[in-house]
């Protein structure tokens, strides 16, 4: 039989209640401001008992410039399901700043729950490395899966860092080339490089 | 003069062979692998076709030891610099084996932004096998034609220093 | 003080007994493990962006790669989770097959487990025992499906193909040889050596278990009884019964145990699946969608795969490609917690800590 | 027989080169040395051949198969190989100890050989300390292995080398002890007097079972092998102190592990199983059985033992062989002894 997981709709109210117009409740999805997603968890995890961090994922919603955390909770005595969203403006040319100590600042911002779950250390580090999300108060954020030195965030919808060339869509290649645009694959740099001189020439 | 030219060469030629019997049936691979290739690496040397009996014994865990190099698995960017040095730690008459799709050209992966498509950009690899993953009978032929190819070679070949002479 | 020096000891990504490419990062002092940092990494194949340029048909090869060891379990999530989205209903005696086909996978993958743990430990004749029971499974699996490792047997809404016939007494007599050999090799591997190697080597609390992520076989290790075939039952496993093995030291000897008596539990269910398989088609659509469109929408699925819970994210524009999967597998969770578990051990227990954990690098970088 | 032998090819090589007399001694020391290392050499190369073929069996597969009939020629060609590979000196090492290292510890194992009896009356040197040499010399050989540690320079190998250190500070002491019981029991310090006495009367096993089992575990500390194999730990240290050797030093270091499971059961032999004591003419057996056979023999048996301990038992952990060694060998030890002075005034007034 196809498993259906019971999602807490009673507790997306009490969280309504609680916390006042922070919350909406889109079907059974309570959608979080993403400042207060750190006082929810810690609410649902102490008095609520879902104790269990299923999964912490983010989606880049490109068509509404906007990216999405989801956090699924899960509560291990009632066997119930509550699912977190939080919405954040997307940056669109992940401009975020480095600094050496690898302390980035940009648009992109939630505050951490790896203090809550520390499950959530290596989960947030993940969406970090390949969406380019900031988790404020996160011990040690920095990149997970990739090299310490790549550039730019794959996952993202925009990223074509390993897109070869004949497959790039040149007309968002081109819109971006004006600003800084480096890729990480050689075979796309000299063929971006080719288009930039015959942009020049062609002015 | 022409004796002596004669019992050089036949020394040179016995010597030769010997040391390439000798290295062809003990054969030890250093124990590295990433992905699936090393489940059925391993099987390979389980024992249902136990890869011993041809002398290929996986009891090399350091690159001293080994002579061979069996790539198993992907290559991504940040394993590429890895294997390279493990590849020039070996001594000196050394084999590498691209084993599976992801060695040759980067198999499923190949569009991933991270993953190296095929090893032989920077490893000079003697044989490839394909499959993904290829099946341990097909690793045990390919590591018996390496034995052949061993019986065959040539000493000038690492005189030269050229791998691919 | 020389002995006050803190000395630092990198265990390499190539290294005999991290179960694949980890790379420890190790403070010592003297023997002891003063302060741990685990890299990983060094297996990401882009598996998620991957999915969003292939249609659903293509993503199975991908979702297989991920827990090389037990590839058949990724892919059901994966299928299940489209048909969730889809509210298709497989046939019966398809959620039959399947069944069986997990669990005998789910022996292979224990199997692996148990033997790289006493070859870490220096008993190499487990390795090669629990390998060569293992092919025999996996000669069973390629009667059916024709691949080793890698399957491709699960379509939407059933199966690729039914078992073969006279497979059903095959598996029967298997299942027989096993459950004795199991036992020996029980016997053998828990000898006096073997527990002074991991009683109350790498001990987790049953709160910490849970607030640092741990799952499956590891957390049912410290006292959790938390089996996602209990608590969000699919496919047919609420109309089987087995009973969940849970251990309370929470010490690798633990977590060991825990993985063999799941192997027998295993066992007593593919029995039952044999024993009332029903008949009737296991067609489904003969494949997932090439280039139809998904009804749009999200879904999120969990499995207990081989390693732990698994689960996954998928989000569906409505087109023939997921816009996003989200894979939250087991060992990712697992090899999280490592460094924090090591710290005040000696260096030969990390290899004892790493093998109870039993992490898959394709399942944890992705 | 072999004695006769002997005498004759040295006094052929004496006419020859008609060498003075008091050269005659010499000679001997270095002719049985010689036989005796081709002897350890030959068995060394039929124990390895048998480890792995026994340790296959024990996990269900063939073995080497194809160099040779029956994979016999493995062992020459792993030695060809070694032999023939490039010889890596890593630049960080200190190159003189890393080269002669090696070469020490064969030299030490050969020495060991040299003093070890095979057989009623041949043996090189029958001196009256010649027991406590054997021992003392092969606890040596964790100095050598520290040398190495240190030279290769590289961490694996420095800890490697540390346990081995470590772990022969902890079983010496038993070691000594037990051999303590034994030198009580009979007097000498002369292992050839020692088999003498168990050829006539008991085998010292019955007489010094506690003995016996500290023996041997601290004997399986000094070969290295797998219940006590931390300085070789290949699956935690890498390859232990062996990491950073290639080609023909490797193959050094792989001879004396060899050497030692030899050796190691040689000495066990002699000190409680009766050396070369067997009865020399079963009744329907044509020819008399020399006792050089028994020896080799029993040694088989030991070496055999090795091998099924090293397909059976899993490693122990360096600090767990130390309390091992310190809480409960050497108390038994001493309790050995006690048993030895009761032995001695009851059985010999």
């Amino acid at each position: 039989m196809i498993q259906n997981l019971s999602i807490a709709k009673d507790v997306v109210e009490e969280l309504k209640e609680k916390f006042g117009d922070v919350i909406q409740s889109e079907g059974d999805v309570a959608v979080v401001n993403e400042d207060f997603i750190a006082k929810v968890c810690k609410y649902l995890k102490n008095e609520k008992g879902f104790d269990h961090l299923s999964n912490l994922s983010a989606v880049d919603l490109i068509k509404q410039n906007m990216m999405c955390v989801v956090y699924h909770l899960w509560s291990t005595e009632k066997k119930q399901l509550i699912i977190l969203k939080a919405f954040l403006p997307r940056d669109p040319t992940d401009k975020h700043v480095c600094h050496e100590d690898d302390v980035c600042d940009g648009v992109q911002r939630l505050p951490s729950i790896s203090k809550i779950y520390p499950a959530a250390d290596w989960h947030e580090r993940e969406a970090f490395d390949l969406f380019g999300i900031i988790f404020e108060g996160h011990p040690n954020m920095k990149r997970l899966l990739l090299k310490e030195d790549w550039i730019g965030h794959p996952l993202r919808k925009d990223d074509e860092s390993g897109v070869p060339a004949y497959q790039i869509d040149w007309k968002l290649a081109m819109m971006r080339s004006n600003d800084k645009f480096v890729l990480n694959m050689g075979s796309i740099n000299q063929k971006l490089e080719k288009m930039k001189e015959e942009k020049e020439d062609g002015k | 003069m022409i004796v002596v030219g004669q019992l050089e060469k036949l020394i040179k030629n016995l010597t030769g062979n010997l040391a390439n019997w000798g290295r062809s049936w003990s054969f030890w691979p250093l124990t590295f692998g990433t992905a699936c290739c090393a489940i059925e690496m391993m099987a390979m040397a389980s024992p249902r076709n136990d890869a011993e009996r041809h002398g290929i014994l996986f009891f090399a865990s350091t690159p001293r030891h080994a002579d061979v190099v069996i790539v198993a698995g992907t290559i991504n960017e940040k394993m590429k610099p890895r294997l390279r040095r493990l590849y020039e730690q070996m001594p000196d008459p050394k084999w590498v084996v691209a084993m599976g799709a992801c060695e040759i050209g980067g198999g499923p992966f190949w569009n991933g932004y991270n993953v190296e498509k095929g090893i032989d950009g920077f490893l000079p690899v003697d044989i490839y096998v394909p499959g993904c993953p290829p099946r341990p009978e097909n690793l045990l032929e390919a590591l018996i034609q390496l034995q052949k190819l061993i019986k065959k070679d040539s000493m000038a070949r690492y005189k030269s220093g050229n791998p691919h002479l | 003080m020389a002995s006050e020096k803190i000395v630092e000891l990198n265990m390499g990504p190539q290294h005999p007994s991290t179960h694949g490419v980890l790379r420890l990062m190790l403070k010592i002092k003297g023997d002891t493990i003063m302060d741990s940092t685990a890299h990983i990494g060094y297996l990401h194949r882009c598996i998620e962006k991957l999915h969003e340029k292939r249609h659903y048909m293509w993503c199975i090869p991908l979702t297989n790669r991920m827990d090389y060891v037990a590839a058949l379990h990724s892919e059901h999530l994966f299928v299940q989770a489209v048909e969730k989205l889809m509210n298709i209903e497989p046939s019966e005696r398809s959620q039959y097959v399947r069944v069986i086909l997990l669990e005998l996978q789910r022996i292979a993958s224990h199997l692996v487990a148990i033997g790289s743990y006493g070859l870490d430990l220096g008993q190499m004749t487990t390795w090669f025992w629990c390998f060569k029971e293992r092919e025999i499974i996996l000669t069973l699996m390629e009667e059916v499906t024709g691949g080793r490792l890698f399957h491709n047997e699960v379509r939407l809404g059933g199966l690729k193909n039914d078992l073969p016939k006279g497979w059903t007494e095959k598996c029967l007599s298997m299942l027989t040889y096993l459950d004795k050999k199991w036992k020996d090799y029980g016997k053998f591997i828990e000898n006096e050596l073997f527990f002074k190697r991991t009683k109350g080597i790498g001990v987790v609390s049953k709160k910490d278990a849970m607030d640092w992520g741990m799952h499956g076989p590891s957390l049912r290790g410290s006292g959790w009884n938390l089996d996602v075939r209990r608590y969000a039952p699919y496919s047919v496993y609420d109309k089987l019964d087995f009973d969940v093995p849970v251990k309370d030291e929470g010490d690798s000897l633990a977590r060991y145990r825990v993985r063999w008596e799941e192997v027998v539990q295993s066992i007593r269910i593919v029995r039952q699946a044999i024993k009332n398989l029903p008949q009737g088609p296991t067609e489904g659509l003969r494949s997932l969608y090439f280039t139809k469109p998904v009804t749009p929408g999200e879904v999120y699925v969990i499995n207990e795969q081989a390693k732990g819970e698994a689960g996954v994210y998928l989000v569906s524009d409505g087109t023939s490609k997921p816009y996003r999967a989200k894979y939250k597998t087991p060992s990712f969770c697992n090899t999280a917690l490592l460094p924090k578990i090591i710290v005040g051990h000696k260096i030969a227990d990390i290899v004892a800590i790493i093998g109870s954990l039993d992490p898959v690098f394709g399942e944890v970088d992705r | 027989m072999i004695n006769e032998l002997m005498n004759i090819v040295i006094d052929q090589v004496m006419l020859l080169l008609n060498l003075p007399i008091f050269l005659r001694d010499y000679l001997v020391v270095i002719g049985y040395g010689v036989f005796a290392s081709l002897v350890v050499g030959a068995v060394a190369y039929g124990g390895a051949y048998v480890e792995r073929k026994l340790i296959a069996r024990i996990q269900s597969r063939y073995g080497p198969q194809h160099p040779g009939p029956a994979g016999i020629l493995i062992n020459l060609a792993d030695f060809v190989k070694l032999i023939s590979k490039e010889d890596i000196v890593p630049d960080g090492a200190d190159s003189v100890s890393f080269r002669w290292a090696p070469i020490a510890m064969a030299t030490i194992l050969f020495f060991t050989i040299m003093l070890l009896p095979f057989g009623k009356d041949l043996f090189a040197v029958d001196q009256s300390f010649s027991l406590l040499l054997p021992v003392a010399l092969l606890s040596l050989l964790p100095v050598a292995i520290l040398l190495i540690g240190w030279a290769s320079n590289s961490k694996y190998t420095y800890l490697g080398a540390l346990r081995s250190a470590v772990m022969s500070m902890s079983y010496e002491i038993p070691l000594l002890l037990s051999v303590v019981g034994l030198v009580i029991l009979t007097g000498t310090l002369n292992i050839v007097t020692m088999a003498e006495i168990q050829d006539r009367g008991l085998w010292f096993v019955l007489l010094q079972p506690i003995g016996l089992l500290v023996f041997v575990i601290s004997m399986i500390a000094t070969a290295e092998r797998i219940p006590f194999d931390m300085p070789f730990a290949e699956s935690e240290l890498v390859a232990g102190w062996k990491t950073e050797y290639s080609g023909v030093r490797y193959a050094l270091t792989f001879l004396v592990e060899y050497g030692l499971v030899l050796v190691t059961s040689v000495i066990v032999v002699f000190l409680f199983f009766g050396g070369w004591s067997g009865p020399t003419s079963l009744p329907n057996l044509p020819f008399k059985i020399p006792s050089e056979a028994w020896l080799f023999f029993k040694v088989g048996i030991f070496v055999m033992a090795y091998i099924v301990m090293r397909a059976s038992f899993p490693r122990l952990r360096a600090d767990q062989l130390l309390n091992l060694c310190w809480k409960y060998l050497i108390p038994l030890g001493v309790l050995n002894i006690g048993i030895a002075v009761v032995e001695r005034m009851v059985l010999w007034v």
